[in-house]
């Protein structure tokens, strides 16, 4: 970046940052998962709702191939865009932004994603649905903890098939919760959680796992 | 950890919870010394790892059995180490000698690559904090996507899937078995206590043999012991020894050297050993 | 998409499609939960792994502010990009290609991406994390032996985390190898572990220890 002056409409010296306000807002965008309100963003960036919004719609033309040559756009941070569409599209949906592919290429997209998908969980798949059902809410690291292996990506499998889904944050450690869905109960055709069979059974001596769990973990 | 926060005072002892294993408090000595770690000094850094080690005992650290016993594979060759360089200068010779060279290379060896593992953790953490600072894009399939997938297939009853939760929730990796050490107490032995006995049995003037002098030791600790208060003694001058042929006995003489020495004169080294001995006798 | 026209160098007139090939390549990395290989994106955009190999590296060059004009980097679907660098990047990291937030905006995103953070390493699992590196696939008692520890809890939270795992048992030992998983090369954001620093330089004439170690230890 050509200044690096503090500016008073950004957040830490983004101005001076390679890219700028604009590059802050995309690097944000292109990892939210949940749609970001433009109030979110600004707060964010330290920068005004207009602001931000005024950003937004420049990217949104941006990735759609248009030429940016608004001079209050480029008042903010633009360059000139490059002329081509891109294959992200910038959507606000429920009040929220997000980046998707862009339709057009929906076909070579959902080949993409289908390649290698099965109709059967895997028995890591299985085993960690298990942990969340008899535990639920749980995070994921105490699901790790259980099972004993990392099971971020397992956990977003089972999330994308509908069976399980965030239950809000832990209060103490601020990490995500999960728990079985309504999906979950249908395959299995019970009506609630309460009526999973008891484990005991199977598993004497439960009682004390979880303080094993508790203890091991660092 | 439940350690108190670290006394501003000086040295190591102060600061365990920052070490994760012997070569680390070596190493650490070595370069509050500021020595080269292929010449280090190792009487120095000998005293001050028996320093540390009796300081994690003192605050009651507990140890897994291993551990404990690297740290004193390590201590016990420092030891070896230093018992050498109180013996007079010679010539290396016999095999001892050479077993003891070549523990102090293997010593070293093993340290140049716990050091080499120590620096590259170090170059990692780096990158890893640095990497930290890129966030992957990875956020949830479009719904039209989702919809793609294939049905799931299904057929667990809900028992099977009870059945399945409850090995999932066995523990796999229980708690690596500890081995109680308490079966292995021995009374502790203070080489002060086994000075005090050779020199009353020496000091009449008959020189005795080495193993006249641990004839009624017992305990292999006492044969240590005996051997390492002798070695003391040596240093102090009141005893010479006397070898008629290598592997031969070994005979011990009283010098008369010192007509006023006692047990209490050994170094003060040991004569911490000692007292901390006798603090866990009490116990 | 307007035309249906199939082509020869490309999926279904992928060519004829806004953006082209490109577009269609970054639509799809829109949707890469881990890295993609160019031989994956190369069969789903019916292109040759050389054609997405340009791509990629013209993407990356673009995204990083780099304005492309290589003419045999046009042939395939390049317009002129914009000079001032993006707020992502693509990176080749553990083998495969994937979208990631620029650095400079770490802070930014850090505080709408909780999740994904994870907390930093203790000082015995960062050796115990380079010895099992460097000497993968390695037992826990070689790498105990090296560190002069006992490695089991360091081990487990390394799996737990799923930066190792179980590569099979030793032959003759039968005791479970460890080795490095590829979010590790992620997370150290590499390609595979040769590119890891070499341990040499930090490792005075010790070609012969190894020896003495499987003698005296295992």
């Amino acid at each position: 970046m050509s200044e690096a002056t503090q500016t008073p409409d950004g957040h830490a010296g983004l101005e001076a940052r390679p890219g700028g306000v604009r590059a802050a807002l995309e690097a944000v965008l292109m990892v939210v998962d949940q749609p970001a309100t433009s109030e979110e963003l600004a707060a964010v960036l330290d920068v005004t709702v207009a602001v931000v919004e005024e950003l937004l719609a420049g990217l949104q033309r941006e990735y759609g191939g248009y030429t940016v040559k608004a001079p209050d756009v480029d008042a903010v941070g633009f360059a000139v865009a490059s002329a081509a569409p891109r294959g992200f599209e910038l959507r606000n949906v429920a009040g929220g932004w997000r980046i998707y592919s862009r339709a057009d290429f929906a076909d070579v997209v959902g080949r993409f994603v289908l390649d290698g998908q099965t109709s059967r969980l895997t028995q890591a798949a299985l085993e960690t649905l298990a942990v969340i059902a008899y535990r639920q809410p749980v995070s994921r690291a105490r699901v790790s903890a259980i099972r004993g292996v990392n099971v971020d990506s397992v956990v977003r499998t089972l999330t994308q098939r509908g069976l399980v889904e965030d239950a809000g944050n832990d209060p103490e450690s601020g990490s995500v919760l999960y728990r079985t869905t309504s999906y979950f109960l249908e395959r299995m055709g019970i009506a609630s959680v309460a009526e999973l069979p008891a484990l005991s059974p199977h598993l004497p001596g439960l009682d004390g796992i979880e303080e094993f769990y508790d203890a091991g973990r660092m | 950890m439940a350690q108190p926060p670290a006394p501003p005072a000086p040295g190591f002892e102060v600061r365990l919870e920052n070490f994760t294993g012997p070569f680390d408090v070596l190493l650490g000595l070595i370069s509050k010394h500021q020595l080269d770690i292929t010449e280090i000094a190792l009487a120095t850094v000998t005293d001050e790892f028996i320093k540390y080690i009796r300081k994690l005992q003192e605050l009651g650290e507990e140890w897994a059995l291993d551990e404990a016993s690297e740290f004193l594979v390590i201590a016990a060759t420092l030891l070896d180490l230093k018992a050498a360089r109180l013996l007079p200068a010679g010539e290396v010779e016999d095999a001892e000698d050479i077993a003891l060279l070549e523990a102090r290379d293997l010593l070293f060896a093993r340290l140049l690559q716990y050091k080499a593992f120590k620096h590259v953790a170090g170059l990692m953490s780096d990158t890893l904090d640095l990497e930290a600072k890129s966030f992957s894009r990875q956020v949830a399939l479009e719904a039209h996507f989702a919809a793609l997938l294939p049905e799931l297939v299904w057929r667990h009853t809900p028992e099977q899937f009870a059945a399945l939760a409850a090995k999932a929730l066995t523990p796999k990796d229980t708690a690596a078995p500890q081995v109680g050490l308490e079966h292995l107490h021995a009374p502790a032995v203070s080489i002060k206590e086994q000075a005090e006995i050779i020199g009353r049995r020496l000091r009449h003037g008959v020189p005795l043999s080495f193993r006249a002098l641990i004839a009624d030791a017992g305990a292999t600790a006492v044969v240590v012991a005996r051997f390492l208060a002798l070695l003391e003694m040596f240093r102090d001058r009141v005893v010479a020894f006397e070898q008629a042929a290598p592997l031969g006995d070994l005979t011990v003489r009283w010098t008369g050297h010192h007509e006023d020495w006692s047990s209490e004169n050994l170094s003060e080294e040991y004569g911490l050993r000692e007292q901390h001995g006798r603090e866990q006798e009490q116990q």
